[in-house]
């Protein structure tokens, strides 16, 4: 047990610089602007306030900015998994002639290299042509693509550590392939799914230059836009900012509380190991 | 229904897993696939299962060929060496999926799975997941979810050899017994000469994806067709020992090694030059003091499982053993002298390997 | 619904940057709906990214826009799209006089393009222009008088810096990129330089200028650490939370100063025209535009709303919310002067004020100027050296664009 | 019809063929439009004239473009440092966790936490924390007594590249931790239990064992945070905006910047393309290593 | 060296792995651990080895206690059952390994491996992975790997069970002569009783983690301790039959079942009310006339091996099996009749289950 005690204060030393800029960023979206800079820095004891809360939700449109951001991430990642696991199923299991499997994998990797900058423009041009300019529809579009690589990087993985006979096992009871992949293969990396789906959500969630570039309005804009909004010319609102700032962590941190449990056993099935 | 192989090859890319194989196995018949790791029984399966494609040949199911089917449409059960259960299901679920994917009715279902579980004695573990199984219950799942249906044959592969010995035994039987009281067609598949032996109807020998020789377990036992099938069944295998016929004295003789053959043998020897006499080990006689024309030895390593005693021996620069009483027994090193029963004596050709006659 | 295109577009959509300006104008904007029953969107973006933003639509008539404010620098960039609607025009159908001459000329010189007397591409909404906050009460303390020149500044500098134990002599936005070139300018046009010389040559490498920007250098060493990094915000956390005595800001500040909830040194805060040195002091200009891209469905429309934002009664409002008004009689309002002291001070500096130089490529020029005069505030260059490289990249930008 | 010939190892029979091609078309094409699409656009733009004539000049212009150069440099400095730093960090992290401990699973998902921060306000919260004068970190060092003049952070010519690959580190740590602990777990026992029977000592344990196995790992995820780490933009560019004095300015800002704010999209074309091919290479040898023998995949 | 367990116990939370074990292996022996799985065999030997830590208890090397030494303190060599290779060691390091941790020279690192690699006929496979060998030759490095040096003791967990039949036999053999030449301690754990018999000096029978018997092979097979050992030790085990004596008639009887008892068994059974009587398979005579006296049977299932034949049959409720030679066969629900030899009939007190007497 004692062995354990310095683990714990290890732990506990990386915990602290790892949380403090969180609850930094609590304390300030709850302090009046005075508070917020003083020196020596204040804690603890400050009036709370709500007002920075509630100019975003109120003054501001930050719950459609919530909406939107969700809306797109959701859907972004979903669509990302529906396409990706079909394609990395493809790629584990149907293994094409001439070593196709692996080129492909390479290129849909190569993919990622793509420096956004290199893309951004096109984009743009891309989808104003096809009149999706300031939809929520482009965004996801767009993050289905950032998303699938890494989506068929990681199921990929996952597939290639499930046995090969329990589905050939279920091909001989006499299912089709595709129904062995729903009733046998996809219970099994369901684990992989929700440390994937984590990775893709941040992602969307996240995303700043793109949201930019191919929002106009606050009707489809999402969260790090509107937030980025509150970085003047003169000021940086501190209060809004924040308070924006924990809105956001809050849903991604509430499912990743949700599948947590997922997380780590999911990742180990393997698709880490390359 | 009879499944027939006719001129099935596969390979994988240069390497040839089966060569060019033609049998039948009848209705009702259990016949066992034996050979060594890697040669070819588990493609022969695949094949016949429709997991692995064919290379060349056609597969027949009674008069229809089927070379080209899913697996699906085949409709064989198939018992996989690591069982294959569903991870995520109960046994029950394990059991009842073959007929789920049929689109039964739920009870009838339900009522079947009941049934079958019944008779392999699972009925008090249909609640549980795999993991929480013994090998000899994952085993009985794994046959269960292939006699639920009445497939057109059972195809196993190895399904015996992941459960531990004393269990291995018994399973045995009751799987003998089973295909016995079903009546069904069962082609097994197994590394293992004993199970082979005990189990089968019929034997195939394979090595390196070629048929060695196909027949009844004591015609195998009794009368190896080649030098491959004398060395690899029995167990301990045969003795066998390379030399050539001494016409003149009507014996055989190798380096520090002189016995005497009976005539049929000698008869049958005339055609080849170099030879290879085999002996099981059951019949070499063996003890402390020699008689005459006993040859000499010197014990290896002495085994006593009780009932009989095996020993191996070196006689000059030949290692020999023999199956003898397990009331007998001798230390290391010890010289022993035997011989052999002339009454069970095999000449193999040593340049092609064939028995002789 | 999830991902259809979003709800039927207002009818006038109005790209704003987000801030004070922002806010007036949305205010402005809600009421305008109410009268005139024309729904109408306001889009805040972030003023880092508003540029790119807005020239990106230009450039490709996406339309989204009806009416864009936009910092005035930006201005020859966008008419050299030719994607703006020159506003003429439209003057001819609904006021033949063209925009009223209450507006200050500076403030209107900056809609043209070509400056001054160009086509007229939009109607200033807000009248930015420099100005020098110091701290009174320090400053009776030590018997310093109101700086009239740079000189004074440092003196006074050095004299409350010795004095006060936390409170720095100065402060400055020295944050590479638009800030610190902001800052610079004041100091560059005092010391009788200036970016460019009458033939449009860079000028960097003149004397005068190399004599500003020492002096930026000297000012920094009384500014508060790190100072090489600040941006607005931080200039002004420490004029509100008292710890710097004298700096360079927009008015957006001024309602700030004197507001309890937001700063420690309520009415404390003098206000003058930047101070001079070789050359009496001047402001650079930094006003808010309203402009109409051609890409607008609705360029009547907007054309009204923005006659209708820069009128004296709308203009009002938004000094009301301390928006500097681009109108003489505003600055003169009585009621206004009883609410911000410093107009009188701010109506001067802007009068006097200077544009930053009217180019299609100053964003590039400022970038390059901002990086080193970033690298000397940091240290890492020497002011001669600085200037110099900057001179010769700005020449470099011309040569490549002739 | 009955599908023919569906097998899960060994060649493809028709129907899986198709069910192949079936199930890659969409992703691909996805990917096809979001990324060849584009590529072939931007290669257009970077050999255009804004008149659109044909011409290399821009790619001439870039070998004289020093402060390109720089912004190259410092792009490898902050990858080279992030992973390194984030790397052993996480190692540390996920080595610790990596054991039965009771509140195991709260300590993790804490750790998650600066990852779901999106970047923007990570920046300007890092950008406050730092500022030395009202910031927390010099704040709180002063009331422990500490003399912090010096201490500048971003502000510092010599500090700000460091500091802003701190708050990468601190956001993207997580990631790398929650990776190799899924590898660490997805380790075999024997192996250790085998280095213990021999004689092994606990640092041995983990050099001729545990890196080697977990090699692999480490490779993915060096993989997937280079990739990010060569185009970081928005934190940076919200942090410093590449300052003090050019000194934390990367490739991507000065992609954007030139792009964007100078609106020269074929120059900007023409830098990108440059990252693109530094990245690619780079990514192409790693993944070269991830190829060669990988320990973890075999299975003995 | 000596090693002896004293009062060890070994508790998983509620289980018991291991129950107050005494027992002493001395230098140079062989001994054995059998039993079921589950039965504590492997915790037995980490407990040795400093892998999984003791309950209560002490356990000695000589005459110091090891308990809470680290395992290379305690300078044991292992071999798992899993072989537990490393894997992205080639052959020649995963040898190496032990001697580089103890920082020898490299020149006498590669010496004593190519030594090492020669007994065991790994040369050729030196450069080769783990993954590129087959189950014998990877048994064979794991073994290569624990007599590099010379520990105090070798600890193997089964170490035959994941190889096929045939090289089983045969590394079995190889393994006995190797223990034998090197002199060296060996605790060896299996769950299979033929190896035990005939591998061990001793063999150390165990169930749910409580020794059962504690002895040589063949006073373990002719003679077992209780019900536990009689029906565990043997294939197919020995045939047991619970009831009664007779007295007036001098007989067991149990349902459709009666036997006549030798004099010495009469008077050992005086003590039991109900007794188990016990025969082993090769001690059932069996045939299809029945001779006065015989009992009536019908076959179960009956597997030839060749030199020998296995009976399984119905005696009313029993299930019994019988050894016969391999020249006999029998078919499915055949009738036979059948007796057991007198001389080697075994009684359990059917409460206890010790052997009477
Ligand atoms: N997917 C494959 N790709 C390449 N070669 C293969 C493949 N599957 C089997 N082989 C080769 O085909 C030959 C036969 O393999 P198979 O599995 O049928 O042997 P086996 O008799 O089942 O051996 P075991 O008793 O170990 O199961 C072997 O040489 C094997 O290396
Ligand atoms: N880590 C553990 N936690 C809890 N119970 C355990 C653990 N390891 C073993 N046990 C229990 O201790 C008992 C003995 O286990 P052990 O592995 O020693 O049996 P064994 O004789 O080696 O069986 P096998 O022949 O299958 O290896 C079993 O009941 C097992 O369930
Ligand atoms: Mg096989
Ligand atoms: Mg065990």
């Amino acid at each position: 047990m004692r062995k354990q005690a310095w683990v714990y204060l290890l732990l506990l030393v990386a915990l602290l610089p790892t949380l403090l800029p969180i609850y930094w960023v609590a304390t300030i979206s709850l302090k009046s602007v005075v508070d917020q800079f003083a020196v020596p820095p204040l804690w603890f004891r400050f009036a709370a306030t709500a007002e920075h809360y509630r100019d975003i939700f109120f003054a501001r449109p930050f719950g459609r900015y919530l909406w939107n951001s969700m809306v797109v991430a959701a859907v972004a990642t979903l669509l990302a998994l529906a396409l990706g696991t079909a394609a990395a199923y493809a790629l584990a299991r149907l293994p094409m002639k001439r070593n196709w499997n692996r080129h492909l994998s390479l290129w849909i990797l190569s993919t990622r290299m793509v420096p956004p900058i290199v893309t951004i423009l096109p984009l743009f041009l891309l989808v104003r042509d096809v009149g999706l300019l300031n939809t929520r529809l482009a965004l996801i579009v767009v993050y289905v693509g950032f998303m699938l690589p890494f989506v068929i990087w990681m199921m990929r993985g996952f597939f290639e550590e499930v046995p090969p006979e329990l589905e050939e096992a279920a091909l001989m009871d006499g299912s089709s392939r595709l129904r062995a992949l729903r009733d046998i293969v996809l219970p099994l990396v369901a684990p992989g799914l929700a440390a994937t789906a984590i990775f893709c959500l941040i992602i969307a969630w996240n995303e700043f230059l793109f949201a930019l570039i191919l929002t106009q309005t606050d009707a489809v804009m999402t969260l790090p836009v509107g937030i980025a909004g509150r970085v003047t010319q003169y000021e940086i609102k501190w209060g809004a900012m924040s308070a924006a700032g924990v809105v956001a962590m809050l849903p991604v941190f509430l499912f990743a509380l949700a599948v947590q449990r997922y997380l780590v056993r999911g990742l180990s099935l393997g698709a880490v190991k390359g | 229904m009879e499944i027939r192989f006719e001129h099935v090859t596969k390979k994988y890319g240069e390497v040839v897993a089966v060569a060019d194989l033609s049998l039948a196995v009848q209705a009702g018949e259990l016949l066992v696939l034996l050979g060594p790791t890697g040669c070819g029984k588990t493609t022969i399966l695949r094949m016949l299962a429709g997991l692995e494609a064919v290379t060349s040949g056609e597969i027949y199911l009674g008069e229809r060929a089927i070379t080209h089917l899913s697996p699906r449409a085949r409709d064989f059960a198939m018992v996989f060496q690591s069982y294959a259960l569903y991870p995520h299901m109960s046994v029950a679920e394990n059991l009842a999926y073959p007929l789920r994917v049929r689109h039964w009715r739920q009870d009838q279902i339900a009522a079947t799975v009941k049934q079958v579980a019944a008779r392999l004695e699972l009925t008090s573990l249909l609640a549980r997941r795999p993991r929480e199984l013994s090998g000899g219950e994952r085993q009985r799942v794994a046959l269960g979810r292939a006699i639920i249906r009445n497939p057109n044959a059972f195809l196993l592969d190895e399904p015996l050899s992941n459960i531990d010995a004393k269990l291995r035994l018994q399973m045995r039987m009751e799987l003998k017994h089973l295909q016995h009281s079903l009546g069904v067609t069962m082609l097994y598949v197994t590394h293992d000469q004993a199970e082979a032996l005990t189990l089968a109807h019929r034997v195939a020998v394979l090595q390196k994806g070629v048929l060695q020789q196909l027949g009844e377990p004591m015609a195998i036992y009794h009368h190896p067709a080649n030098l491959f099938v004398a060395g690899f069944v029995g167990s301990p295998p045969m003795n066998l020992v390379e030399g050539s016929v001494d016409f003149s004295a009507a014996a055989f003789t190798a380096r520090d090694l002189r016995v005497p053959l009976p005539e049929a043998l000698l008869t049958a020897a005339r055609q080849a030059p170099r030879v290879t006499l085999g002996v099981r080990p059951e019949h070499v006689r063996l003890s402390r003091q020699g008689e005459p024309g006993w040859l000499a030895g010197r014990v290896y390593v002495c085994e006593a499982t009780g009932n009989e005693t095996l020993v191996s021996f070196r006689a000059g620069e030949h290692r020999l053993s023999a199956r003898v009483p397990g009331t007998q027994s001798y230390d290391f090193e010890e010289a022993v002298w035997f011989t052999f029963d002339p009454a069970h004596l095999h000449l193999f050709d040593a340049a092609t390997g064939q028995a002789l006659p | 619904g999830t991902c259809q295109p979003s709800p039927p577009a207002a009818e006038l959509t109005i790209a704003v940057n987000a801030g004070v300006e922002g806010d007036a104008l949305k205010a402005a904007a809600a009421d305008y709906e109410r009268r005139f029953g024309v729904r109408t969107q306001i889009v805040e973006l972030p003023y880092a990214n508003l540029f790119e933003k807005q020239l990106v639509d230009l450039l490709n008539r996406t339309g989204a826009y009806d009416v864009l404010m936009l910092d005035d620098p930006w201005m020859p960039r966008y008419a050299a799209t030719g994607e703006m609607t020159p506003l003429e025009p439209l003057f001819a159908q609904k006021a033949p006089t063209g925009p009223d001459d209450d507006f200050l000329a500076p403030c209107l010189a900056v809609c043209r393009d070509p400056y001054g007397n160009g086509n007229l591409y939009a109607l200033p909404y807000v009248g930015n222009s420099q100005l020098f906050f110091y701290r009174q009460d320090l400053f009776e303390k030590y018997g310093l008088a109101a700086p009239k020149t740079w000189a004074d500044v440092g003196r006074a500098a050095r004299a409350i810096r010795r004095g006060e134990r936390n409170v720095y002599g100065y402060v400055m936005r020295a944050a590479q990129g638009n800030a610190v070139v902001a800052d610079f300018m004041p100091l560059l046009w005092a010391f009788g330089g200036d970016i460019l010389d009458a033939q449009g040559n860079p000028a960097l490498d003149s004397p005068e200028a190399i004599a500003a920007l020492e002096f930026m250098l000297e000012l920094g060493r009384l500014s508060p650490p790190g100072y090489a990094s600040f941006n607005a915000d931080e200039v002004a956390a420490h004029l509100l939370q008292g710890t710097a005595a004298m700096s360079i800001n927009w008015p957006a500040w001024i309602p700030a100063v004197d507001d309890p909830s937001k700063s420690r040194v309520v009415g404390k805060i003098g206000f003058s025209a930047i101070p001079g040195q070789q050359r009496a002091g001047v402001a650079a200009i930094g006003n808010w535009l309203l402009a109409i891209p051609r890409g607008s469905r609705h360029v009547e429309r907007a054309f009204d709303f923005i006659l209708w934002a820069t009128s004296p009664e709308q203009m009002r409002i938004s000094a009301e919310r301390g928006n500097p008004p681009t109108r003489r009689s505003l600055f003169q309002d009585p009621g206004l002067r009883a609410k911000y002291r410093s107009y009188p001070v701010q109506l001067h500096s802007l009068e006097t004020s200077r544009p930053r130089p009217r180019t299609p490529l100053w964003n590039e020029m400022e970038n390059v100027l901002g990086v080193y005069l970033s690298k000397a505030n940091a240290g890492e260059l020497g002011a001669e050296d600085a200037l110099r490289q900057a001179q010769a990249q700005i020449a470099q930008i011309l040569k490549r664009n002739p | 019809m009955a599908a023919r010939e569906e097998s899960v190892r060994g060649e493809l029979g028709r129907a899986d063929r198709r069910l192949a091609l079936l199930m890659l078309a969409p992703a691909v094409l996805v990917l096809m439009t979001l990324s060849i699409y584009p590529l072939f656009y931007s290669l257009r733009l970077s050999l255009t004239t804004p008149t659109g004539a044909w011409t290399a000049d821009h790619f001439h212009r870039i070998l004289s473009d020093r402060l390109f150069g720089t912004a190259l440099l410092q792009t490898f400095l902050y990858t080279a440092g992030a992973l390194v730093l984030e790397l052993t960090l996480g190692l540390l992290l996920a080595l610790l966790l990596n054991r039965a401990l009771a509140g195991r699973n709260l300590f993790r998902t804490l750790l998650l936490l600066p990852m779901l921060m999106p970047p923007v306000v990570a920046a300007v919260i890092w950008r406050l924390l730092y500022n030395p004068s009202f910031g927390l970190i010099n704040g709180t060092l002063q009331s422990l007594g500490a003399d912090t003049s010096g201490l500048l952070w971003i502000a510092g010519q010599q500090t700000a590249l460091a500091s802003v690959i701190l708050v990468d580190v601190w956001q993207w740590t997580p990631f790398m931790f929650l990776l190799l602990l899924a590898g660490l777990q997805s380790l075999p026992t024997e192996p250790y239990e085998a280095a213990q029977m021999d004689g092994a000592s606990r640092w041995q344990v983990f050099r001729d064992i545990t890196w080697p196995l977990l090699r692999p790992t480490v490779l993915v995820a060096v993989l997937l945070r280079l990739l990010d780490l060569l185009r970081v933009f928005d934190q940076i560019f919200i942090l410093t905006e590449g300052g003090p004095g050019f000194a934390t300015e990367t490739a991507s800002l000065y992609i954007y910047r030139n792009a964007f704010r100078f609106v020269n999209f074929h120059y900007g074309a023409a830098l990108s393309f440059v990252l693109l091919a530094i990245t690619t290479v780079v990514s192409l040898w790693l993944i070269r290593l991830l190829r060669g023998r990988t320990p973890a995949a075999e299975k003995s």
